[in-house]
């Protein structure tokens, strides 16, 4: 019933009925597959950036974009249209072709992560057996292309930026990568789906781990380069990060792949901690796969919105220490024990329960050591914490 | 397997291809009047002083350093957690073994001062 | 099916190629890229060794990642190596390093 | 046929990207067509069935080794632009005796040996028995190369930190 797979099946019956050759079934599945994926990312980017500044814009109070289209719903569009057309320059003392190659790598780096997705049960592009390392794996490929930009762009500000930018991706992999480890070894697979699978009757690795969770999506935002992690566009300090010589179309690829980015960290998200397409009924009705996934998804993007138009950001030292001091300490104990809890000989609910308890407690110490280092280096450099001077 | 990562290869080549092309048809609709003021280095209008390779700290290499020995862990960490429901508790011992002595390369690296940021 | 000499030359070629940028090359880091493109080559000829003679085994693989890990540990300190050496002379070039003559 | 010639397309982009890191004068560069090359030699593991090394390969080669490699090409700048030759004076020795060596491996690779090849396919759950494997069987180098890696994080640190000297 309503399943998204039937049309699968009907395409591939349909393929073999022309009597082609497998390779050429395989080559054709494999260009479909392509072209659905990057057509769906492409234009859930458009919608994306439309939903950002809508959604800042209401933070802020203010109306955002409302004039081409219902609630400015075009005006995406017409913004790309006018990078495209907009004339691109390119320095005269840039390495031309790493110059040209870098954006378009980074990219390629993010649309590779698409084909890994789970959006219903079996509605994957490839379900590989390494899923989770593959999408770290592609993490590396945006570092270099960032190291590109910023060393063919040859201006000190952009090679600084992409310093700064990669020691920050650096540092917040290495916690991403630990708190992603959990669900692998609460469901014994790294395949996409089968992590997704896994999360069946409500047993959710997020609301299981919320410490991991918590862990990830942090790490998610430094990843994306988003407030309170924003030092790419800390504009009073490094200018504008590794793109500053970037123009038109080239400058609008590192843009999209800053807003895929943010679509996909989503969306693994939700398919590690947040059941992925689990929900109530998915077993009767695969249709709904797909829906609960956009929606998990749009819920983490919007807190990714909101968040961004509502913190500051932090300062360096502490965005590293922030990682190599909290993140990275709690996430090797909290391996540790989800690996200890799944070993202890009761049942799975009491297994989750004492998880989710460890978790916390992780969670509370670690606040509580933050509070302790905030109060202690407030002390030393005398800063008076006075409550706001309220309207009278 | 490899049926699975001909997807992979068809998808890796379009999603490579994709950029590039775009910006090729691109380049027929857009103006291009390069000047030398226009095509010189953007630093707020300043003309560039020295060179721009700049040196810079160890600081970065250092964080490097750090984030090196842990991706490697990775590559041990997963195997081990995708197997893990079916060993017995030495797997955890081992493996609890081997994330404390990086737990301790993380310490040195914290008494030293690596993982200040000056 | 691919030949499993096909492997074996393409890893020779890699691992002649490292060779001679091990030995031809001033830059200490180049030395080291040549090194690294040596170390990439057998891992090539114990992968295809695994999957040609003996795949339902992993030794191999481990074999492999224990390459991979010394790879690591050996680019760290030999960068830092590098480094130092740079800070102390100037240069990373391997025939101006000469410590006897000062 | 076709795994033949993905193949071959493959190993010449590998070996090409290989070349261009041993001759080109600017390391940065060079330093970016090695990153290539562990990509195309990642690739290889992929059709070799060793999916789980081939992202290994990507995560640590590309990931870790190369990123520091040019942190490090940063650090020490000015040696990039190609001011004096890139190769010293044995260049041309180095040149004639890899070239021997590569004619030698090769002949013997085509010609001499009769590898014991099987027809065994590779089993779905390698990257499970690998995990196995390597907290059972090879748990003596799993613990080592933790080992190691402490005694490089701290050699690394105590040879690169810039104070007391």
């Amino acid at each position: 019933m309503l399943d998204p797979l039937i049309l699968g099946e009907w395409w591939k019956s349909f393929l073999e009925g022309l009597g082609l050759s497998s390779g050429w079934i395989i080559l054709i599945n494999a260009v479909v597959v392509t072209v659905i994926l990057l057509g769906f990312g492409l234009t859930s980017v458009l919608f994306l950036i439309w939903l950002e500044r809508k959604l800042a814009a209401r933070v802020q109070d203010r109306l955002g974009p409302n004039r081409l289209g219902p609630y400015g719903l075009i005006q995406t569009v017409a913004d790309a249209l006018k990078l495209m057309t907009k004339e691109d320059i390119t320095p005269d003392n840039a390495e031309r072709i790493t110059y040209n190659l870098a954006p378009g790598l980074s990219v390629f780096a993010v649309l590779m992560l698409l084909l890994v997705i789970p959006f219903g049960p079996g509605l994957i592009g490839v379900d590989l057996n390494i899923g989770v390392l593959f999408i770290v794996a592609m993490g590396s490929i945006g570092i270099m292309a960032a190291l590109m930009a910023g060393w063919s762009s040859n201006n000190k500000y952009a090679l600084l930026g992409a310093f700064r930018a990669v020691a920050q991706l650096l540092s917040y992999e290495i916690p991403m990568v630990l708190a992603m480890a959990a669900p692998v070894i609460l469901a014994g697979t790294m395949r996409m789906n089968g992590l997704a699978e896994a999360q069946g009757g409500g047993r959710w690795f997020g609301l299981v781990m919320p410490a991991m969770f918590i862990i990830y999506i942090l790490a998610a935002l430094a990843e994306n380069e988003r407030t309170p992690f924003d030092f790419l566009e800390a504009d009073s300090e490094i200018v504008a990060g590794y793109h500053i010589e970037y123009s038109g179309l080239k400058f609008a690829w590192f843009f999209l792949g800053f807003f895929l980015n943010t679509l996909l960290l989503a969306s693994i998200a939700t398919t590690l901690f947040l059941g992925g397409w689990q929900g109530p009924f998915v077993k009767q009705v695969p249709i709904l796969g797909p829906i609960y996934y956009f929606i998990k998804t749009t819920v983490i993007i919007a807190f990714f919105m909101w968040e961004r138009a509502t913190f500051p950001r932090l300062r360096i030292d502490q965005m590293m220490a922030f990682a190599w001091k909290v993140l990275v300490p709690m996430g090797l104990v909290l391996v540790l024990a989800a690996a200890a809890v799944a070993k202890l000989p009761v049942g799975t609910a009491l297994q989750s329960v004492i998880l989710f308890v460890v978790n916390v407690v992780v969670l509370l110490v670690a606040l509580g050591a933050i509070g302790r280092h905030l109060r202690k280096e407030a002390e030393r450099y005398k800063v008076e914490v006075r409550p706001m001077p309220t309207m009278s | 397997m490899l049926n699975s990562y001909a997807v992979v290869g068809v998808y890796l080549l379009i999603a490579l291809a994709f950029p590039f092309v775009v910006l090729y048809i691109v380049s027929f609709l857009r103006p291009s009047k390069p000047n030398p003021l226009k095509n010189s280095t953007y630093e707020c209008g300043m003309e560039t002083i020295g060179d721009t390779w700049v040196q810079f700290r160890a600081q970065y290499y250092l964080f490097a350093l750090v984030f090196v020995i842990f991706d490697v862990e990775v590559v041990f960490l997963y195997p081990w957690a995708v197997a893990y429901n079916k060993l017995g508790l030495f797997a955890l011992v081992e493996m609890a073994i081997f994330i404390g002595l990086l737990a301790l390369a993380l310490v040195y690296a914290w008494k030293k001062g690596i993982l200040e940021w000056q | 099916m691919i030949p499993l000499s096909w492997y074996l030359a393409v890893a020779a070629v890699l691992f002649v190629m490292g060779f001679y940028g091990v030995l031809a090359r001033r830059n200490a880091i180049a030395i080291l890229m040549g090194i690294e493109l040596m170390l990439n080559s057998v891992n090539i000829n114990l992968l295809a060794f695994w999957r040609y003679v003996h795949p339902t085994d992993v030794a191999g693989l481990v074999f492999a990642i224990i390459v991979i890990t010394v790879a690591a540990a050996e680019a760290a300190v030999g960068l830092a190596l590098f480094i130092a050496l740079y800070r102390l002379r100037d240069t990373v070039n391997i025939d101006e390093v000469d410590l006897l003559k000062g | 046929m076709v795994l033949q010639g993905v193949f071959i397309i493959v190993s010449l982009f590998t070996l090409l990207s290989a070349l261009m890191v041993v001759t080109h004068r600017n390391l940065f560069i060079s330093a970016l067509f090695l990153v290539s090359t562990f990509f195309g030699v990642a690739a290889l593991y992929v059709l070799l069935e060793a999916e789980f090394l081939a992202v290994a390969q990507v995560l640590v080669y590309i990931g870790a080794i190369a990123t520091l490699i040019i942190f490090a090409i940063m650090l020490s700048r000015g040696m990039m632009q190609g001011r004096t030759s890139p190769y010293n004076a044995q260049a041309m020795w180095a040149g004639i005796g890899s070239v021997v060596l590569g004619l030698l491996l090769l002949y013997v690779v085509a010609f001499q040996v009769d590898w014991p090849v099987t027809d065994a396919k590779v089993p779905a759950d390698t990257i499970s028995n690998l995990g196995a494997a390597l907290v059972g069987h090879y748990v003596i180098p799993f613990e080592v190369a933790s080992v190691l890696l402490l005694a490089a994080l701290i050699g690394a640190v105590m040879i690169a930190r810039e104070k007391e000297y």
